[in-house]
């Protein structure tokens, strides 16, 4: 192995002699100074290769052939190879990066660039304390002039501001190390992490830790000594920042963990609270940012928090575990993402992140910027993701339960405004713009890429040991993205293909409820992906999305732990926002969607993290039943983030913009696919916990109130709408409601009743939302007071919709009768009067809205403009027709589904429904679809029949057959007799609809934004403000850990 | 005057931490530690008079290397940052003094006079007070000299880079050859040459030319950093 | 010994005397110079702690380059408007 | 010797005073350089033991037996490092402020905040 000693010698030995190579020449020192980045990460890379597969331990290297603590050494171990690797491979990318740059300015500019590369080498390996120190000034000073080096007016005072806090921080490094020094006799930080224990001095000991520490928690950035930082970002050249955000926070980081082990317990509960502290403040300040290098600043601030109290935590907790599988995978995560990102921001350079849809013209860089985005937000399979998991579920099992619920608050928000950003950049048209694409930068982010991808799946497959079959129904959607360039149609087919492949080779292996949700999700799948056929505009990822999405419905169906739960939700999330913000002008709608489903994810994950603690060897479900003391908690924590999935009342203001901004054929995906994945949730959630009884409040009670209410509410809102699809969304709302009602009921008849509306809504609402789809494919609009009289012109739409509302509103012959009738069965045996009277009006009101869809859209008068318009095409009604015609099958037969359900659900409850024939008994009752189908069909004939023998000459009035007295009316919904049709009933009901829920997360909202802005102002940019907070902060921490006598 | 107010507040929470920290130092009375070590040790390992000495350039001196890289790097800075460009306005002239014919002539006869002091100063680093860092200083003070006598005085930057470069690639081969005579762990030995007569000048091995090596550099670059400072 | 404390509280009034007044003089010339003094003092208590390495550096050092430096940033900046704190 | 830590820690602390309340930034480095001064005074105090020498071992008597005769080398080692170091920041900061005096012409720390928020 070679000595890392010439790691020192030939940077230093480069750097000594670059001024006089330069006189032969810039391309020769060009290549002196790549080659000299080259050898040292080499000699990096080896030692990292014999750790990893060589079985190397850990060596030393002292000098001057004395052994330490008299001299100063180097020592390399596992996590000394890693650091070093990382950073001399992000210097090389970095050099390359900045090539430009370091060429314009000269050799001189080389000599900082190696000498600053110096001092991130020697913190990482030096195992002194006070040789930390020197090379802290070695990476600083070279830091500073690198970010001063371009001379403009913010580089300059960014670089003058980290002078001064540089200059601090070093002030209360070097009191401490003589302090420690004085007690200890010794520099050698291992040394003096055991000569600390016989310090009889403990006052003394705890000042001079104290303020070693503190220098570190400057250099590491901790709010709110850290404005400085903030601006060094947002002002300094981005090459150079990105390279500092990653490298120079990494070394830091990894020195101030090697002297962790010198300090006692309380000093370490003080980073630990300064660390979480700056996660949550810096990301809730990120919220108001603008501008994205501002905005990454803050993020780093934020992440490198984070980061540094989880390896305190490491040390805190004695578990040198959690350093690999949670410190270092953050780490890298924000190391690899946050210098690509400030490295894209030096190439885009717009200082608006509402300007960056730019960066859409360069489609290898848009693509980055969506990895390195998501990465950030700690989306799986990114490290980040298994960083924060491995720490939640570790911090679950030792009780500290407030700092999940601080990382998870702080990811939110960190969340919030990088996907902001993200969802800006991924639609929004800006004006044109010439961007110079410098081919070495793009090549230095594409390398950035590249790495972090790799180290993505180095941890997905570390974390997943044997559990890659799971991953299996991603494959589809990720091959799909890598071919993305086919025609759009080809890929389409073999979506289909691809659905069809895995439903036929895994369906039949599955049982119960997987069995029962798999086959919704697949059938559902393939029939609504024959309406995206009907697409002609080109789009590279959307199949692939698409395809990524069902995958992770099927996933979620399938996972037998709560890891791969998790992970399937999170890439649900994240797929179905992508495709929602497809749609046009869907940035708000699409960004509501995003934080709601976000803050249900972590409420799930926390709830995880709950049952976890009480039995932390296990990852299955079971540990849900398991967890017996409080389960309660677990419960609520879960079943509220499976209610805000299924936009519950309270938490349901997202619904209706996400699903009518999504574009028309996605719309049907999520309403009648994705609404069910929080279905599911709870199946899954009731069948292994059940409903946990608390002395003080009725859970089961409380939540069959709120699946009556959302019934109940969403219907009437349902019925005020003007567009379509918003009624439609409502109409969603209420019906998953139901099936909330019926779950809560937990009995055999109940299920049944929830199993049977499930599949009802799912095949009603393809129906319905592909129904409007066309329409509005046709039309071009989806305000039902522009259409009107379409019933000749797009009579399989009509009758599509027809029986959809005849099914969706609960009157007999069709399927949504036999849920009703089951539920109210269901609820009535239970002895809920007050829920079975709740639903029942809702029901009843359902049928308001049922009929305006038919009434305003295909009946009356029919408009000018689509005179000429035609009928659906056949990728949309095809798709229909198959829909309906399972829901005829399900109505004469339902003994065939209700089988399957029983099937599933008797085993658990025990049986309430038996059969007599094609006879559905219950307690109450009976049903028999078939008589009912047969009865109705009669007197449908029946009458139909009479009216026709009694006036066979109906005179037939001509659809434009109307005279406006002079003019028409400029307003459209004015001409239209069904506008706000149902106005009278505002008056009576309209307290029920009153938007309290949007108001509550409007203030909600501004709130957050609020103490966001009020918080960022106290970085105002004064460099004397910035001093007093770090000598402030010194004081108060001071105060906190050391006390006063 | 707010500012003021708040100033003096967190200096009075300051001042008590002070007071905290200076209320439990304990006199020292014995040495301890690795300064006991050094102390028996420096003289018989490495053959230097001024332990001080034997810590900066041997037993620590990884930190003086690193030392003089700082150094390197704020000379560098300095020059990197007042580099002139195109953009920037032309200098105004001034119009140059010239400074009186006694202080020009006085400064040829002193300058080699105090470079020559610089010299003794780090060559006798081993044995007195003094090294590399305070010769190199005094030999930069020289060239400030010379820079005070003639407004016009231009240092010789070839000559300059070549002193910088050399002094600084053979302290560092120094360090090397250590590894190479020796072992991995004899990075900077000064035993690489004999350790001499203890007391002399010809003693403490490598150390007189590691010193005299660091003086160069430094005098150099505390130079450079002068001139650039100086230019307009 | 006890004269030898006589003259260091002396020097150390005087090293605080004249940082305060570098810090209070609106004459930047006179705020480099004071400070100047004030590592000059430094210089000879450290000879008085017995450390006459640290002497001769903070001397030829800390007293005399980098006053030096100052005074010739001072002079990059002298068309500066003198500020009232 | 503890009067010398006394008079360390009031030059730091009149640094500190002067880094909170100085608007010029050449005084705003001044001050900094104040509180290293100080600190470096703290710092070799540390080191210094009653009655005993500097350690540079001139005479037989001291040769013989250092360990009980000189003050503690390492501070002062620690602390020859510092001040260089110090003299080489505080270089590069007061280029940094000519710099940024060439951009607006003044040297009032309060002009320069640009970057807020």
């Amino acid at each position: 192995m070679v000595n890392p000693l010439y790691i020192v010698a030939i940077l230093l030995g480069t750097g000594f002699l670059l001024p006089l190579i330069s006189k032969a020449g810039r391309r020769i020192s060009l290549t002196v100074f790549f080659m000299s980045l080259i050898s040292v990460s080499a000699i990096s890379y080896q030692w990292l290769w014999s750790f990893l597969f060589g079985g190397q331990t850990a060596a030393m290297f002292y000098t001057a052939g004395v052994e330490p603590p008299l001299s100063i050494n180097f020592l390399i171990g596992y996590k000394e190879a890693i650091f070093l690797t990382a950073v001399n491979f992000m210097g090389l990318v970095g050099a390359i990066y900045m090539s430009t740059q370091i060429k314009e300015t000269g050799y001189k500019a080389m000599v900082l660039f190696l000498l600053m590369v110096l001092g991130l080498n020697g913190l990482i390996l030096t195992a002194d304390i006070f040789n930390l120190f020197v090379f802290m000034e070695i990476t600083s000073i070279a830091t500073f002039s690198l970010v001063g080096m371009d001379l403009k007016l913010n580089s300059l005072t960014g670089g003058f501001k980290y002078m001064i806090a540089g200059g601090l921080a070093s002030v209360f490094l070097l009191l401490g190390i003589i302090i420690l020094y004085s007690l200890t006799g010794t520099l050698g930080i291992e040394s003096m992490s055991q000569y600390v224990l016989n310090v009889d001095n403990i006052k003394l000991l705890s000042i001079g830790s104290f303020l070693l520490i503190f220098s570190f928690i400057i250099e590491m950035k901790q709010f709110p000594a850290n404005g400085w930082a903030i601006d060094v970002y947002d002002g300094a050249n981005p090459g150079i920042t990105g390279l500092a955000s990653a490298t120079g926070t990494a070394a830091v980081f990894y020195s101030l963990y090697k002297i962790m082990p010198i300090v006692s317990d309380e000093i370490l509960s003080i980073i630990i609270f300064t660390g979480s502290l700056t996660f949550i403040a810096s990301n809730l300040m990120g919220l108001m940012q603008t501008n994205p290098r501002r905005m990454l600043g803050y993020s780093s601030v934020a992440q490198m928090g984070l980061v540094m109290a989880a390896a305190a935590w490491s040390v805190f907790s004695q578990n040198d575990g959690i350093f690999f599988t949670s410190v270092l995978p953050l780490l890298l995560n924000h190391f690899f993402a946050k210098a690509g990102l400030f490295w894209i921001s030096g190439i885009i350079k717009k200082n608006d992140y509402r300007n960056w849809g730019v960066i859409r013209e360069n489609k290898v860089l848009s693509g980055i910027f969506i990895v390195m985005v998501l990465a950030l937000t700690g989306m799986p399979p990114f490290p980040g993701f298994w960083g924060k998991w491995n720490l939640v579920l570790d911090l679950a099992a030792n009780y500290e339960f407030f700092w999940i619920f601080i990382i998870l608050l702080g990811s939110l928000f960190e969340a919030g405004y990088m996907l902001r950003w993200l969802g800006v950049t991924l639609k929004k048209t800006s004006e044109k713009d010439i961007i110079a694409y410098d081919s070495y930068k793009v090549l230095a982010i594409e390398i950035i890429n590249i790495t972090l991808l790799a180290v993505s799946f180095f941890y997905f497959f570390r974390q997943n040991q044997g559990h890659l079959s799971y991953y299996l129904p991603y494959t589809a959607g990720l091959a799909l993205l890598g071919l993305r360039s086919l025609p759009e149609r080809f890929k389409g087919v073999l979506a289909l293909t691809s659905i069809f492949f895995y439903g036929y080779m895994f369906l039949p292996l599955q049982t119960g409820f997987v069995f029962f949700f798999n086959a919704m999700f697949i059938f559902g799948a393939f029939v609504l992906t024959i309406a995206t056929l009907n697409r002609k505009k080109r789009s590279s990822t959307f199949y692939g999305l698409l395809m990524l999405m069902t995958g992770s419905l099927i996933a979620i169906a399938n996972a037998d732990n709560i890891l791969h739960f998790f992970i399937s939700w999170e890439i649900m999330t994240v797929t179905s926002y992508l495709l929602i913000r497809r749609g046009n002008e869907s940035e708000k709608e699409s960004y509501s969607y995003i934080m709601f489903s976000l803050g249900g994810a972590f409420l799930i994950l926390s709830g995880f993290a709950y049952a976890y603690s009480q039995n932390p060897e296990f990852l299955s479900f079971n540990i849900l039943s398991m967890a017996q003391e409080s389960s309660a908690a677990a419960f609520i924590l879960i079943s509220l983030g499976f209610l805000i999935k299924s936009a519950a009342l309270g938490v349901h203001i997202w619904i209706a913009g996400a699903y009518s901004k999504a574009e028309d054929d996605v719309t049907p995906f999520i309403s009648a696919l994705l609404s069910k994945a929080g279905i599911f949730g709870f199946v899954m959630l009731l069948l292994t916990m059940g409903i946990p009884k608390t002395e003080y409040i009725d859970l089961a009670y409380i939540l069959s109130w709120v699946g009556a209410l959302t019934a109940l509410i969403g219907t009437m809102m349902a019925i005020h709408e003007e567009n379509a699809k918003r009624l439609l969304a409502y109409s969603s709302m209420g019906q998953v409601g139901y099936i909330i009602l019926a779950l809560s009921i937990m009995s055999g008849l109940g299920w049944t009743a929830a199993m049977f509306q499930m599949i009802n809504h799912f095949l009603i609402k393809g129906v319905l939302f592909l129904a409007i789809a066309g329409v509005i494919y046709r039309t071009g609009t989806a305000d039902m007071y522009k259409m009107g009289g379409l019933i000749k012109k797009m009579p399989w739409s009509f009758t599509a919709v027809m029986f959809g509302i005849i099914a969706i509103s609960g009157v007999p012959p069709l399927t949504g009768f036999g849920a009703k009738w089951l539920l109210y069965e269901a609820l009535i045996e239970k002895g809920w009067y007050l829920q079975t009277g709740a639903a029942f009006f809702a029901s009843t009101v359902a049928f308001l809205y049922c009929f305006r869809l038919i009434h305003a859209i295909f009946l009356g008068q029919p408009k000018n403009e689509f005179r000429n318009v035609k009928e659906a095409p056949a990728w949309f009604i095809v798709p229909q027709y198959i829909f309906i015609m399972v829901i005829f099958l399900f109505s004469v037969f339902p003994k065939l589904l209700i089988d399957q359900i029983t099937g599933i659900v008797d085993p658990i409850f025990g049986s309430g429904l038996t059969w007599q024939g094609g006879t559905a008994i219950t307690s109450l009752g009976y049903w028999n679809g078939t008589t009912v189908m047969t009865i109705v069909g009669v007197i449908f004939v029946v009458l139909a029949a009479g009216l026709f023998i009694k006036s066979p000459k109906v005179q037939k009035v001509k659809q434009f057959n109307i005279v406006f007295s002079a003019e028409r009316p400029e307003t459209p919904e004015l001409t239209h007799f069904a506008y706000e049709f149902f106005r009278p009933y505002r008056r009576a009901l309209g307290w029920m609809i009153a938007p309290y829920a949007k108001n509550f997360w409007a203030a909600v909202t501004e709130w957050t934004l609020t103490i966001s802005d009020s918080l960022r102002k106290i970085y105002t940019g004064n460099t004397q403000t910035y001093i007093f907070y770090i000598l402030m902060m010194s004081v108060v921490l001071f105060y906190v850990t050391v006390g006063v006598k | 005057m707010i500012k003021k107010l708040f100033a003096a507040v967190l200096l009075v929470f300051m001042t008590v931490m002070l007071y905290q920290l200076y209320s439990n130092i304990t006199e020292k009375s014995e040495l301890s530690g690795v300064s006991r070590g050094y102390a028996e040790r420096g003289a018989s390992e490495l053959g230097t008079q001024n332990i001080v000495t034997s810590i900066v350039v041997t037993y620590r001196g990884l930190d003086t290397l690193g030392e003089v890289s700082v150094l390197f790097i704020a000379a560098t800075g300095v020059a990197v940052l007042l580099r002139r460009r195109k953009e920037d306005e032309p200098a105004v002239t001034a119009a140059k003094r010239q400074s009186s014919e006694i202080l020009q002539t006085g400064t040829r006869l002193l300058t080699p006079i105090i470079i020559m002091f610089g010299v003794y100063i780090f060559i006798n680093g081993h044995l007195s007070p003094g090294g590399g860092f305070q010769g190199g200083a005094v030999i930069a003070s020289a060239v400030l000299l010379l820079f005070l006598s003639d407004i016009n005085y231009k240092i010789n930057h070839g000559l300059f880079n070549v002193i910088e470069s050399f002094s600084g690639v053979f302290y560092v081969l120094i360090g090397i050859l250590g590894l190479l005579l020796f072992g991995v762990n004899n990075f900077l030995d000064n035993r690489i040459l004999p350790l001499g007569e203890f007391g002399t000048i010809l003693s403490a091995g490598a150390i007189p030319v590691i010193y005299s090596l660091v003086g160069l550099k430094v005098g150099t670059e505390l130079a450079s950093i002068i001139d650039n400072m100086k230019k307009d | 010994m006890e004269l030898q404390h006589g003259i260091i509280i002396l020097m150390g009034l005087a090293m605080i005397l004249s940082a305060i007044l570098a810090m209070v003089v609106k004459d930047l010339i006179s705020s480099v110079v004071a400070v100047g003094v004030v590592s000059l003092f430094a210089s000879i208590i450290y000879l008085l702690l017995q450390a006459p390495d640290v002497a001769m550096t903070e001397a030829a050092i800390g007293a005399g380059l980098s006053t030096l430096i100052f005074l010739y940033a001072l002079h990059k900046t002298k068309d500066a408007e003198e500020e009232n704190d | 010797m503890n009067i010398i830590h006394v008079i360390g820690f009031i030059l730091m602390l009149i640094g500190f005073w002067g880094m909170l309340t100085q608007k010029n930034m050449i005084k705003i480095v001044l001050a900094l350089a104040i509180v290293e001064t100080g600190l470096q005074l703290v710092m070799v105090a540390f080191g210094f033991i009653k009655g005993r020498t500097a350690p540079i071992l001139d005479s037989a008597e001291l040769v013989n037996n250092p360990a009980s005769m000189i003050v503690d080398p390492v501070p002062q080692a620690l602390v020859l490092t510092a001040i260089v170091i110090g003299v080489a920041v505080n270089a590069l900061m007061l280029t940094f402020v000519i710099r940024l005096y060439q951009k607006k012409k003044t040297l009032s720390i309060t002009e320069y905040k640009d970057l807020k928020w």
